[in-house]
């Protein structure tokens, strides 16, 4: 068992940062971007495509470089430190993800080519307005006529689904299970609606009538067990995203601390604020090492295991997120509700990444399940 | 000890509840249920119908419109008020600058501004809290310089509520600098339309403008505009604070959006981990609400009872968690916060992460639950 | 809605402080008394007697004086501010609570009447090895033979069983349902061990063979209701001492921190530590709130109120004894984890009081099981 | 980043495995199993066993009957006790005053205690606190005078865990009362058959004698006892406290009863709402551990790493929260706390209460809970 990064991750994160975290090293940066359209910065991702961090997760022979979930967990880390806006986790984890479980030899070369070079912005369209978190489509049911396809249905909230160059869509199949489709969102038949959620990020409306669709991979199959296993996927990697944010919200709170004057002194005086400063690291301290743990179960690549371990990531990152997310603001004061001033948004984002991926119930509940089945847990 | 409402009460909340469910127009009680933001002409029509009736402002001295209630009363037309989703009256106006007025003012401020206040026909805004002036208020540095009949007032305030509706701002500035802190603050009323005085927006974090910065440049007030006596004024901002016994923890709304949020659960609460969650908070909310009865029978001196700290503690923890379970039950929905009237998700979904984002503020402002903390530590444990 | 005592109910309150609390005043005498058998008082029993208190509930035909909860409520109060180990509970509130609502005129009169005057101890006997919390009884069975019956099996832990003198015993009736029976302990067939249970009150095991039982009131008749009922009434009882124990605790910790130097000043120097004095002064009023509110439920007699306020009471009760009694003894550090010292007894004794009468578990299921049937919760 | 264990450390593991299961005799693991206190006999042969195979003190240097592994091995090492309930070996002998005689101990200090300190041959205890000395250990009060060529020790210790069982005292002694607290310090081994030493017992909240006071009327000590220079026991007791990264958190056995309390609960856990209280702690445990193995895994140089205070605060919160579910397992049942064999209710359920009221000393002892906050928002956090 190793926690240390190797000197070629190290570079990594020292790329990503060099970009990512330079670009919105000032939070005002990052506050004007989710104000105007599309919510990101397209030049950023562009450099980022530039980069070769849009493709990362993908194989060489799809465009990508192959690279593993430990390098994959860098890129969130360091999104999540800024709080980037960009659609990291929509298009590359979870619509990417799919593309290359699910699709033909033919479909990954050409998304997957078109996502890590950044010329098209490809995102999942899966939830359902009273689906809750099922892995399976309800609402938008797929119809077949001889070799066409068109998808019925609404599709709510999509994150990033109003900019998309192309969507993959969940949709109930006729002859029972869940297929995903390819499609294209000028064609008729697509209505979106766009806005931006409550950390700036952006979600769409989009609904489907006779729309047409692209089979992804091999017609008609249910990939609903493909759909579960890459928003599990997606939790470890949110959970890494998570980290980052934590750990800004952190700092930012000691920093405030050391410099905000009350009662003619700094706040960090007041022995009872410290102290709960204190629980925030401690919290922060678990969180990583268990988001660590789950990268490299990730990374061993047993389905079963990964579902499992997105769980207790899961359940840690929300714990965490709730405890230093409240706790930032409260120690802040005035200042930390206020949108010109960072933390308050730290605490929106790592809130909407629950809301994405799963709160503590939803995990804890998945755990419960199983809690009877084993004795001690053991780690590996 | 006794359960039961004595008649006289149990006859006094019939009355209030018939008056507030047919009396307020429905259009604003149901706004105030779905946790919309009102508007300023709902708030200012809901008071006036309520003073109309003479219960806008029913803890005031009886002859500036008054009722010579018990605390018990006071209560009960509280929970009323919120149970019937009536907006409680402008607490700028009726909970703050009112009845410091109607305590500290001269009879020719009381004339010119007690019914004026209650009717909600001036909107009056707070200028306490400065940028370096937060639980420290007293430090406050706002400047008023007298000068022939005036002050010229020179600064800034901020986390102003609503201050973007006020007509007048009661403010506290500092007046004498050469003395301990607490003795050199003043309180003036301030026109908002005089030239000088600029409020600003701030953001909040759930999008909203709620609050705004006040800033003052060479504003002349007249010095009649003064209450009380100068550099009293810490006197009359330490009576304002801890005016209110009654109504110190939104127990009502709270219970309300429980309710509500059970409603909206649905099926959720077949999951056992749910239905313990609201159990648990229900609990703790009939914990509280039975602590405000206590407070209030406790006595009738209108002292500040000194457990009033307890329930601005837990009312806002309280009011904070059914926000967090209510946006729970709203699940990945929630993301959708920023759709219009076309989503194909209800309302209350888009509603309830905005909501609890925007009710952190509820520990923060009004004396913070660490002031509340330090207040119980010393003058209620000796600590 | 009334939350005040009359002048006779705080007369009251100050005769019984003026004998327990006086009694107790020194923790040490507590401490001595619990550690010699019977692990009471005899002497403050009888003066308890004399002074009318152990007849206090009971009607005045069967010998009490016919006072309602809201005086049983004081004097539980001031037994839980010294954390007498007095038979209270187990005689006065369960056993002849169980008397009074069970037995005929003759028994009440007889049973009601020894234990008013303190000549006789009788508790009951329901708990038995894995029956959990059940209201009925199951290991213990009873056998009929022409008008007389026997009692065979064990019940344990039996409150004071050791040194009672009768015991009102639980068991499952031959035609079904659960009956309850007087034992006169010394009879064949009766074997009990006592001994003390981790807060110093008494407890025993007693077990039965083919022992001679005589039915309280009708013989045959199911009462498990009223057993239920019973355990409900001292709930709320419980919840009353357990709310002078807390006020004890917390007292006895403010006290602490306003005295004990570290670091050449009074621990009271430390925010960190009287912000967490405050949070249980929080709790201890919401306590104090809800347990006056459940008494004056009680008062108003209805079943199935009382049986809800029981479960609002006692798990408010539950989970402030957890919170107060933890923070008490770590807020006084070292010397909090020793016997000399009262405050762990007190910790002791307020989970005493929970195991006795059901955990913050137990209770939240109760409530949580019926929170969907209702709207808001009105205390009235 | 890697999962797996190399295949030499997991050699390692199963070596130990095998050794601890099979080498350590059978009725101590089973007394350390069902959490019951162990005899003086028990953790003697249990310590001697390990260390006639080199396994008691690996930590040590190797010349002293250490071993030469990485801090990952010893952190198997250490779990692999803990999971096979094997006694881990006497704090006091083998993480205490072992190292520090092993760092500032002369040549013929080291010759005299350190064979016999591995081997349990000499029960080593220790006094530091003192009654005005907790947290704030450095304003200890006992003294030593020289005479001659002897200290003359007068004072009281207390909090001295299984002091009854002790052969020698290793103390922190004032030797210089003029200076700053910390500078005017001497540690001082002492034979605890020396007259004037008297070893008083203290009774705990579960009824059981673990701690003791040891007081010191004019007490003799060889002046070839002090450790390292005089007057600089403050720097041996700094190295003493802050000397392990390993087994602070005691994550083995706390997993260990976590399991066991699982099994226990049987029927129980059908609840949700206990299996969630399991599965949450379960969690938490898993995040603690993987915490540790981090906190080992950062650097090998030896050196107290910050996060050690995170081990500490959480391991034995978890330990408590442990003990806590045990005991709610228990339910009613816990009352028979003092049952003797006879009990018709299993031994577990009189041991749970008992065991939750003395873990409550967990967050106090060894550098209280609030200790280890200050340091992390000090040393960590720049608080």
């Amino acid at each position: 068992m190793d926690f240390t990064y190797d000197d070629e991750q190290d570079a990594l994160r020292e790329a990503v940062r060099g970009l990512v975290g330079k670009a919105y090293s000032d939070f005002e940066h990052r506050r004007q971007t989710v104000l105007a359209e599309p919510g990101y910065s397209e030049d950023l991702w562009r450099q980022l495509a530039e980069m070769g961090i849009l493709g990362l997760p993908f194989a060489e022979a799809d465009g990508g470089s192959g690279a593993g979930p430990v390098e994959v967990a860098i890129v969130a880390q360091e999104l999540g430190r800024v709080i980037a806006p960009e659609p990291f986790l929509a298009s590359i984890v979870l619509a990417g993800g799919l593309v290359s479980a699910v699709g033909t030899a033919e479909q990954r070369a050409d998304v997957l080519g078109a996502l890590s070079s950044g010329e098209r912005l490809v995102v999942l369209a899966h939830a359902e307005p009273g689906s809750g978190r099922a892995n399976a489509a309800c609402e938008v049911t797929a119809t077949q006529d001889g070799d066409s396809w068109t998808l019925t249905g609404i599709k709510e909230p999509v994150p990033h689904g109003a900019r998309a160059d192309q969507l993959v869509v969940s949709a109930a199949l006729p002859g029972g299970g869940t297929g995903l489709f390819l499609v294209d969102p000028s064609a008729d038949g697509v209505e979106r609606t766009g806005y931006a959620a409550f950390d700036g990020t952006r979600a769409a409306k989009v609904a489907l009538a006779s729309a047409p669709a692209t089979p992804l991979g091999e017609p008609g199959a249910d990939v609903e067990g493909s759909i579960a296993t890459v928003h599990d996927i997606a939790r470890i990697i949110a959970g890494n995203q998570a980290v980052g944010a934590l750990e800004t919200a952190l700092r930012t709170t000691t920093g405030y601390l050391t410099s905000r004057k009350q009662f003619g002194v700094t706040l960090n005086t007041f022995q009872a604020l410290t102290f709960r400063a204190s629980d925030m690291y401690v919290s922060l301290e678990l969180t990583t090492s268990l988001v660590l743990w789950a990268t490299m179960v990730l990374a061993e690549g047993d389905p079963q295991a990964v579902h499992a371990a997105a769980a207790r990531a899961g359940l840690q990152v929300a714990r965490a997120s709730r405890h230093i997310g409240q706790e930032a603001i409260q120690l802040h004061g005035g200042i930390g509700v206020t949108a010109e001033y960072s933390i308050g948004s730290y605490t929106a984002h790592l809130q909407a990444l629950e809301q994405l991926l799963g709160d503590a119930t939803f995990h804890l509940r998945t755990l419960a399940g199983t809690v009877a089945e084993h004795g001690t847990l053991e780690p590996v | 000890m006794r359960l039961q409402l004595s008649d006289e009460d149990r006859e006094l909340r019939d009355e209030l509840r018939d008056f507030f469910t047919t009396k307020v127009p429905q259009e604003i009680r149901d706004d105030v249920r779905a946790g919309r933001e009102l508007t300023r002409d709902q708030i200012v029509e809901s008071m006036r119908v309520l003073n109309s009736a003479g219960l806008a402002v029913p803890h005031w001295p009886v002859e500036w419109g008054g009722k010579d209630w018990t605390e018990l009363q006071r209560h009960i037309w509280h929970e009323e008020l919120q149970a019937a989703c009536v907006p409680v009256p402008l607490a700028f106006n009726a909970t703050m600058i009112g009845p410091v007025i109607a305590h500290f003012g001269s009879q020719e401020l009381k004339e010119r501004f007690l019914p004026a206040t209650a009717n909600l026909d001036i909107w009056w805004s707070q200028g306490f809290s400065e940028p370096d002036a937060g639980s420290d208020l007293a430090s406050l540095r706002t400047t008023a310089v007298r000068d022939g009949d005036h002050f010229v007032v020179n600064g800034q305030k901020t986390w102003t509520t609503l201050g973007q509706y006020g007509d007048w701002l009661f403010t506290l500035v500092r007046t004498d600098p050469d003395v301990k802190k607490q003795a050199g603050i003043s309180m003036l009323l301030i026109d908002m339309t005089t030239p000088g005085l600029e409020v600003r927006p701030i953001q909040l974090i759930d999008g909203g403008h709620e609050v705004n910065e006040v800033w003052f440049t060479d504003v002349r007030v007249p010095a009649e505009n003064l209450v009380g006596e100068l550099n009293s004024g810490w006197t009359q901002a330490k009576f304002l604070l801890g005016n209110e016994r009654v109504g110190v923890a939104p127990v009502g709304a709270t219970k309300r959006n429980l309710a509500r949020a059970k409603e909206l659960a649905g099926r959720q609460l077949d999951d056992p981990l749910v239905a313990a969650r609201f159990a648990e908070l229900e609990n703790e909310l009939l914990a509280l609400e039975l602590t405000a009865l206590r407070v209030v029978a406790d006595s009738t001196d209108g002292a500040p009872h000194p457990a009033s700290s307890v329930l601005k503690l837990k009312g806002t923890e309280l009011q904070q968690a059914v926000s967090e379970l209510t946006m729970d039950m709203a699940g990945p929905a929630g993301l959708a916060s920023g759709a219009g009237d076309d989503s194909a998700l209800p309302e209350w979904t888009h509603l309830a992460t905005p909501t609890y984002l925007n009710l952190r503020k509820a520990s923060i402002y009004g004396g913070s639950n660490e002031v509340q903390r330090q207040i119980i530590a010393k003058t209620i444990l000796g600590l």
